[in-house]
């Protein structure tokens, strides 16, 4: 079992660091196998894991296996050491296997790009990153992974480096999740002083409400800049530079879910820093209901898609917050298998109509791709929660639970989540209808080139058709009003708070349901058989494809003052005060030295006078002083 | 043992200066030596009771007698450490050079051998008149160093450098005479522990200007882009942490209850220029202003970490002495690399080096990536470290500390990507090649360090203070 | 019959040893053939120094405990040996670089002779017990001096330099000679012992002739505000004739002002100490700003001897043993530094037949690089870094002076040496960081002269400033020794 | 014995300091070297005088030894002084110490 665990961490290191040293020695191809395997090999240590769990009973599944102390602080000390209990071997098992299928998919994806081995290394570093981070046996190991997993996405969302968009939008990433870990160092640092250590176990401790508050704070900073949610979304969709494995893998099943985890895990703080707790799920429901407006209005592919993650993500912190942590992460597992196929859909689209992803040039895909078309709707009615699809059975129970919140508060969390629906169902719908309804546009006739039989077609189709199945079934798992496995293997790690009752769940469904359909029966009026045409307002338009303003306003509050304030301090203090003051000191000595050298007159006189006057001062202070 | 470590790289700067060699086996000769004296560390390490700590492989020998002068040298657990960055950084920088290939070879080996001799002694001198000797005598061949083999401002460069140091040195000077006379010896083992603020300020200000502490860095920047790479690499690498272990061997240990008094304002200094160092940098037009005003911010953070003077903060910051000389000597090289391709180092005309260059983009990105102090690496230990133990001084300090860490990341991406990546820059000629072996033989074994200082950070931390508490070790002067 | 005092020609001999140079060296001028003339003389002169050096260290050896000879009038003690021995040294020295520097054949013997002259008026100077000898042995070394500085008759530097010298120099004197007539009016005593003795210190006439002794001895020190000969002096008299001056006269004037204000006028020591305290502080600010702006190296190094001149004077100031030793310690590196420099700077006139500047050591520091290291050496001593002795002699005065309670003045030296570092390392970047072919005038041309005893002398100077840096302990029991002869 | 009757030793002295006074203001105004070198003399006689007077004042003969000695002393110096404005003068330069100021600054 704690093999298993270290396994599934190091393998895919090890690719990282084989591909890197093998350079130019490894062909593509092989980078690309060598990395998809060590996924494989990860997924095997996490089901070899999962069992070793299964053959303890529920209340000792906590295991913890620590290599070597990592760091020392006097008497502070965090260990290099991996936690093995029913939540990490959960996420690994997310991780991994979903990590192996976007690899093994992106071997044919990236084929023939020229810095393939890069690529590879790279993905293989971020599911190392991701373990580690779900791994985690302490909280300064945990930020360790959630450094590890910002960096690894920045270096995969820049991968086509010669893009200044690509650069741009992956600096954006790293410096806003940046900031998130500064928060959460900052929670670090006051839990080390108040408890002395970074141990999961502290976060069980008394602590008093300011502190409490203050430590959930810095973590749910850290989550929210990592998942993407309000107020540090803005990076997410500009992430979509990226290839789109990347854009699968990192920002839609793994990473932006993070923060969920964190949540998940550190719950025990959030219990008791309540309002944190609720800020968190307002944050949820306030992302989902912007990220599904927003989405209503793009026209790129991929970054609709990004949307409708964080939409998603939204509900899972809505979930998290309210305290239904099973829930949450069972609608985080559901997620990763539909977003990513969606997102690998989509992929295979635009690798097949030569890397466009404008959906207002695509259309009528549907005849020429209908295998894809088949992929898409079951990620598209999974995502809007559709009987029997996966998401029906995660999102709902996460609606139940805001009604059983109770409160006033309960109900407008419950109903933003149903307006959610709807709106999930309206973007999602128009995205598929758009692109894949209606006669081939001219483009799409032009440039369309079908897969082939080859390699590259069976290592994009295959692991489409595992995530599509697991899309369909995956839900089967755990259906709230009568069986859920997942809420009990989850329990010892996060007992949830709120327990809704039948009726609570009943009407969720049902309502959610309905509002799906409509969405989607709207959409097919607007877009699907041009019923309606498409209502316009301005403002509305321009305020939704601006995506709130969040990137303006930010520019204006913090990018341009500090670039301004850089460049003050450079021009106004360093060059004057602290660069000149050093020569500007030499050249006044140098000026007295004149002076005084002016006195050497070469004159005979004027010497013998200073002798004599001196002599003269010399005697009469003498005689004054005695 | 300490003796050897001193006078074999003296002695290898005479017999350089004096046998007529050729510029090839001059250099061979050189790094041999240098190479010798990483040996001769090793054995320092392996040989160090790191579970007895304190004063170890210390010899005496009476120097002036009726001053209570003598020549004292031996080594603290710390002190391995930094005598380890040393022997390695000037290991590497002279590689560099030999492969870079200085004219005068000879006189420049030489210089850096014996600049390697100096600042070693620094490092293990425990008495206060030796570590002043060799604190000036670190200046002789950097003076020259930066002032024959710099660049077109060099003569300016080198003569603000030396006059700032000096200008703090010898205000050490007064303070020495009158601490060591007040106390009847200089012996920094057997002198007691004084609560005179004058004194204290007087070695204040020599290190907060050696480091450089903001707004004493005025000689930073010249200094830094004139000198050639690799001595640049030396002076931020090592010889700033020359200034950080004097905070800590004397200001903090020797002066319990003025550090008291000043802690605020040294704190708000440093903190201060934490932040400064980090926007300039972020504006900084050329490559090695980067890393220039990043290494002030970094020894403002240092600083922070000996100032707080509790575990955390000293750990932290013995740790981040060692990472950053490593880290900002391998960026300096780097940029010594790339200068040597382009011409320049100005990022405005770069760009674009990644492409067909992996090996290049690998090294430049991993440095960086370390110098931002991504989580995982020592770099982060470090800073981590530092900032919880000064978060016990105040959270105000710790919050500058977590500004500056997004800071780090927004100059460290702007360098990097303004470097390898967007479209190929005016000054990038496609003729330019990657790495060359030489150059990697450089850098990796720096990175490999750094590396290994990642996976395990505890070896440094664990093995710096006698005992778990580096507080108390301080407060009790190391006996 | 007349009785004579007993004469204890053993003390004397290395004063007298000189003085035998001296004649032979003169006979030479009118016996020796041209042709040999000069190697004979420089010989004469060097063995005459050789000789002095040896008996002063016999004088040291034995003669422990201090007594006065001849009548009191000089004191045998272990002081007077030491300082002998460093002039004799520098004569040494002196004599060597001359060998080289002294292209025209005329008037060399008497050169020699007058070098010798000048070097037992010195060792009679630093052992003089009574103003009378004093004063007569001042006039002894400075008459030859004066006419040292205008060996060359056809340089008009030089006859200038010599006239000045000689002006100011006797005015100095004149100055001394009434100083000495007061003390002697006030106590009635000569000897320096007799006047501590007579308990008059609060005596007018006593001040008044304090007063004047210390600025003629300042004087003769080139200590501020009596400095104003020394640069057009060091700048037109011949290179070496200016290394001795700058090392030897230094010596001796410093020395004998210890001995002077430490036996005779212990009473008034709170006058003296502060006055010295003053003048030295003004020598420090005077030499450094003036030197700042110097062009010429001999100009500047002549400012830097009044600035060091200010540093001895603190250890001096300190009367105390410490601050003997401080002196006495200082003195040696700072010998051994001048005259190296000053040979350098004679090295490089001969390459290129003018006055050194700043300018024209441009790459001299690569052509020779023996010369070059040294004269870097030199310089960092001069600025008081370590690897050098005036290190451990800068660290030496400021302990004295701390000792004594002046921090104040601890501080202004540290200062003043900052200002320092700016034209010594001002010099070694003109040697070494400035290219050659940014230098207009090109070398003589030719291959550089053989000057096989311009570098030996050269090499021994740096031996000297450097080992005295290391091998502090032998040479502070030597000062301890010498300055245990005063009674402190 | 009859002690010699005579002027008391304040007036040898004051006598003396004037002539030593002359001789300083000597130097200091006048510019012709040979005045220069009196002027000298004359401080120097100031001294001998001084000396004289306080060694008949103290009946003791170390003061007119001294004098005695300086007399000597002065006028070698004398000599030298006469020597360098020989060589000066044979160089045809005008007898005037303020035109001795290239070595200056």
């Amino acid at each position: 079992m704690v093999w298993g665990a270290w396994i599934c961490l190091i393998s895919p290191l090890a690719a990282a660091c084989l591909i890197t040293i093998g350079g130019q020695r490894l062909s593509r191809r092989a980078a690309g196998w060598i990395s998809t395997a060590s996924c494989f090999v990860a997924f095997g240590g996490a089901v070899a894991a999962f069992v070793g769990l299964l053959t303890h009973s529920a209340s000792d599944r906590d295991f913890i296996s620590t290599a070597w102390t990592w760091i020392t602080g006097g008497s502070y000390q965090s260990g290099l050491s991996v936690l093995i209990d029913p939540l990490s071997t959960f996420m690994m098992l997310i991780v991994a296997g979903v990590g192996a299928l976007i690899v093994w998919y992106s071997i044919g994806y990236m084929d023939g790009d020229d810095e393939e081995r890069r690529y590879f290394a790279y993905m293989s570093l971020f599911v190392f990153s991701m373990l580690l981070l779900v791994q985690a046996g302490n909280l300064l190991l945990l930020l360790a992974g959630w450094g590890m997993v910002g960096l690894s996405s920045y270096l995969l969302i820049g991968y086509w480096h010669d893009r200044p968009s690509a650069v741009a939008a992956a600096k954006k990433a790293f410096i806003m999740n940046a900031i998130g870990d500064a928060t959460m160092a900052l929670a670090f640092f006051l839990l080390i002083e108040k408890a002395g250590s970074l141990d999961f176990g502290i976060l069980g401790g008394q602590y008093s409400s300011t502190v409490a508050n203050l430590v959930a704070l810095g973590l749910l900073g850290g989550a929210v800049a990592k998942s993407a949610q309000i107020p540090l979304h803005t990076w997410l969709p500009d992430a979509m530079e990226g290839p789109t494995p990347v854009s699968a893998l990192i920002h839609a099943a793994t990473m932006v879910t993070a923060g969920v985890y964190l949540i998940v895990r550190t719950h025990a703080i959030f219990e008791q820093a309540p309002q944190v707790a609720n800020l968190a799920a307002d944050l949820g429901a306030a992302t989902l209901l912007m990220a599904g407006l927003i989405a209503l209005v793009q026209v790129d592919i991929k970054r609709v898609i990004a949307y409708s993650t964080m939409s998603q993500i939204g509900y899972m912190f809505l979930g998290a917050g309210v305290g239904s942590y099973p829930n949450a992460m069972f609608h985080l597992m559901t997620h990763a298998f539909f977003k990513a196929l969606l997102f690998m859909t989509a992929g295979i689209v635009i690798h097949a109509l030569v890397d466009e992803q404008d959906i207002r040039k695509m259309g009528g895909l549907r005849q020429l791709a209908p295998r894809t078309y088949w992929a898409f709707v079951v990620g598209a009615l999974a995502l809007v929660g559709i009987f029997p699809f996966a998401g029906f059975f995660s999102k709902d129970p996460i609606l139940a639970a805001a009604m059983a919140k109770g409160g006033a508060y309960g109900y407008i969390l419950w109903a933003a989540g149903l307006a959610g629906t709807f709106l999930t169902g309206l973007y999602t719908f128009r995205l598929l209808f758009v692109v894949f309804w209606g006669e081939p546009s001219a483009f799409v006739r032009e440039h369309f080139h079908p897969l082939g039989r080859d390699v590259v077609a069976f290592s994009l189709a295959i692991p489409v058709g595992v995530l599509g199945v697991l899309s369909v079934i995956g839900g089967w798992i755990q259906f709230s009003p009568w069986w859920h496995p997942i809420e009990t293997w989850l329990r010892p790690v996060a007992e949830p708070i709120v327990n809704p009752s039948s009726w609570q769940e009943w009407t969720s469904i049902t309502l959610s349901l309905l509002l799906g359909l409509t969405g989607i029966a709207v959409a097919w009026a607007l877009y699907g058989a041009h019923r309606v045409t498409v209502p316009r307002v301005a403002w509305v338009q321009h305020t939704l494809e601006h995506k709130f303003y969040f990137d303006e306003v930010y520019d204006a509050l913090f990018y341009e003052p500090a670039v301004a304030l850089a460049n003050f301090l450079r021009r106004d203090v360093e060059k004057p005060l602290i660069a000149d003051s050093g020569e500007d000191l030499g050249a006044d000595t140098r000026d007295l030295g004149t002076i005084v050298a002016r006195t050497q007159t070469g004159l005979v006189r004027s010497y013998a006078l200073a002798i004599a006057s001196s002599v003269a001062v010399l005697a009469i202070v003498f005689v004054i002083v005695k | 043992m300490t003796t050897l470590l001193i006078c074999l790289p003296l002695a290898a700067a005479l017999i350089v200066w004096v046998l007529p060699l050729n510029p090839v086996s001059a250099g061979s000769l050189s790094l041999l030596a240098a190479l010798a004296e990483v040996g001769v560390w090793i054995q320092l390490l392996v040989r160090y009771d790191f579970t007895q700590g304190g004063l170890q492989f210390s010899e005496r020998h009476t120097w002036i007698k009726d001053l209570g002068v003598s020549y004292h040298v031996g080594v603290y657990g710390f002190s391995v450490w930094l005598v380890g960055l040393t022997v390695v950084v000037m290991a590497a920088a002279i590689a560099y050079a030999w492969w870079a290939g200085r004219d005068r070879a000879r006189a420049y080996m030489g210089l850096m051998l014996f600049l390697t001799g100096a600042i070693v002694g620094v490092f293990v001198a425990q008495d206060l008149l030796l570590f002043y000797a060799f604190f000036e005598a670190m200046l002789i061949p950097l003076y020259i160093l930066v002032g024959v083999w710099g660049g077109p401002g060099r003569l300016g460069a080198t003569l603000k450098f030396v006059l700032y140091t000096m200008a703090g040195s010898l205000l050490m000077l007064a303070a020495i005479v009158v601490y060591g006379l007040s106390k009847g010896t200089f012996d920094l083992v057997a002198i007691g522990p004084s609560s005179s603020d004058w004194i204290f300020l007087g070695f204040v200000a020599a290190f907060a200007i050696k480091a450089p502490l903001f707004p004493l860095h005025g000689w930073l920047p010249d200094a830094y882009r004139e000198s050639s790479p690799e001595v640049a690499a030396v002076l931020s690498g090592v010889v700033s942490k020359a200034a950080a272990y004097g905070f800590l061997r004397i200001a903090v240990t020797k002066f319990p209850q003025p550090t008291h008094d000043f802690r605020a304002p040294i704190l708000a200094l440093a903190a201060i220029g934490l932040i400064y160092g980090s926007l300039l940098a972020f504006r900084a037009p050329d490559l090695r202003g980067v890393v220039a005003y990043s290494s002030l911010a970094q020894m403002g953070l240092i600083t922070m970490g000996v100032f707080a003077v509790n575990d955390l903060g000293l750990d932290g910051s013995v740790l981040q002495m060692v990472n950053h000389g490593l880290v900002s000597a391998t960026l300096f090289l780097l940029a010594g690399m790339v200068e040597r391709r382009t011409l320049t180092g100005e990022l405005g005309r770069l760009g674009g080096m990644a492409r067909g260059r992996p090996a290049l983009a690998t090294v430049l990105l991993t440095a960086g990536v370390i110098a931002l102090a991504v989580p995982l690496s020592s770099a982060f230990a470090g800073e981590f470290l530092i900032l919880a133990g000064v978060f016990q001084r105040g959270w105000g300090w710790s919050v500058a500390g977590a500004v500056a860490i997004v800071l780090a990341a927004m100059y460290v991406l702007r360098m990097v990507s303004a470097v390898l990546h967007r479209d190929v820059g005016p000054a990038v000629s496609d003729s330019a090649l990657d790495l060359r072996p030489a150059e990697l033989g450089v850098t990796v074994p720096l990175l490999a360090c750094l590396l290994a200082l990642s996976v395990w950070p505890a070896a440094i931390t664990q093995h710096s203070f006698h005992g778990d508490h580096g507080a108390d070790d301080v407060l009790t002067q190391f006996k | 019959m007349i009785s004579k005092p007993h004469v204890d020609w053993f003390a004397l001999a290395p004063v007298n040893s000189l003085l035998v140079a001296t004649g032979i060296a003169l006979l030479c001028a009118v016996l020796v053939p041209r042709r040999w003339r000069k190697g004979t003389a420089a010989t004469v002169c060097a063995l005459g120094y050789t000789a002095a050096f040896g008996f002063a260290v016999a004088v040291y050896v034995k003669s422990p405990r201090p007594t006065g000879v001849v009548a009191d009038a000089f004191s045998r003690d272990r002081l007077t040996a030491l300082a002998t021995m460093i002039v004799a040294g520098v004569g040494l020295l002196t004599a060597a670089v001359a060998y080289h520097e002294r292209a025209r054949e005329d008037h060399v013997s008497e050169y020699y002779a007058l070098l010798a002259a000048a070097g037992s008026g010195m060792a009679f100077f630093v052992g003089a017990n009574n103003l009378m000898t004093l004063f007569l042995a001042l006039e002894w070394f400075s008459i030859s001096l004066y006419i040292l500085c205008a060996i060359d008759r056809d340089r008009l530097g030089g006859l200038e330099a010599a006239l000045k010298y000689l002006v100011i120099g006797s005015f100095g004197s004149a100055v001394l000679l009434f100083g000495s007539a007061l003390v002697y009016g006030a106590t009635g005593k000569l000897d320096f012992t007799g006047i501590a003795a007579a308990g008059a210190q609060h005596n007018t006439l006593l001040l008044f002739g304090l007063a004047m002794l210390i600025a003629g001895l300042s004087f003769k020190a080139s200590a501020a505000p009596f400095h104003q000969w020394t640069p057009d002096v060091y700048e037109g008299a011949p290179t070496p004739v200016t290394g001795f001056m700058a090392a030897a006269t230094k010596t001796a004037a410093l020395v004998v002002m210890l001995r002077v204000l430490v036996t005779a006028f212990p009473a008034n020591a709170h006058l003296w100490t502060v006055a010295l305290a003053v003048i030295s502080v003004c020598s420090l600010v005077v030499g450094n700003f003036a030197a700042l702006v110097q062009r010429g190296v001999k100009r500047m190094l002549a400012y830097s001897s009044i600035s060091q001149a200010g540093f001895m004077l603190i250890g001096l100031s300190a009367n105390s043993a410490l601050g003997g030793r401080a002196l006495l310690f200082y003195l040696i590196p700072y010998t051994a530094m001048s005259i190296g420099a000053f040979a350098v700077v004679a090295a490089r006139e001969r390459e290129l037949g003018v006055p050194v500047t700043f300018e024209n050591m441009a790459g001299f520091g690569w052509e020779r690089p023996l010369f070059g290291v040294a004269m870097w050496a030199f310089m960092l001593g001069f600025a008081g870094f370590p690897l050098t002795g005036g290190f451990v002699g800068k660290f030496y005065v400021f302990s004295a002076a701390y000792e004594h309670g002046w921090t104040w003045l601890v501080i202004v030296g540290v200062l003043a040496t900052l200002v320092s570092l700016y034209y010594y390392l001002g010099l070694v970047r003109a040697m070494f960081m400035r290219r050659t072919e940014d230098l207009q005038l090109a070398p003589i041309g030719g291959s550089p002269p053989r000057e096989a005893l311009l570098q030996t002398v050269t090499v021994t100077c740096l031996v000297v400033t450097v080992g005295s840096f290391f091998a502090v302990q032998p040479l502070i029991d030597l000062c301890r020794h010498a300055v245990n002869s005063l009674l402190f | 014995m009859i002690a010699l009757l005579g002027p008391e030793i304040a007036w040898y002295l004051s006598v003396a300091a004037f002539l030593f006074a002359t001789g300083a203001l000597g130097v200091l105004l006048r510019r012709n070297p040979l005045i220069v070198l009196l002027s000298l003399e004359i401080m120097l006689n100031g001294g001998n005088l001084a000396l004289i007077g306080f060694s008949r004042n103290l009946g003791d003969g170390g003061g007119q030894i001294f004098a005695l000695t300086v007399m000597a002393v002065a006028a070698s110096e004398v000599v030298v002084g006469l020597g360098l404005v020989v060589a000066l003068n044979r160089k045809r330069i005008t007898l005037d110490v303020d035109r001795l100021n290239t070595l200056r600054g």
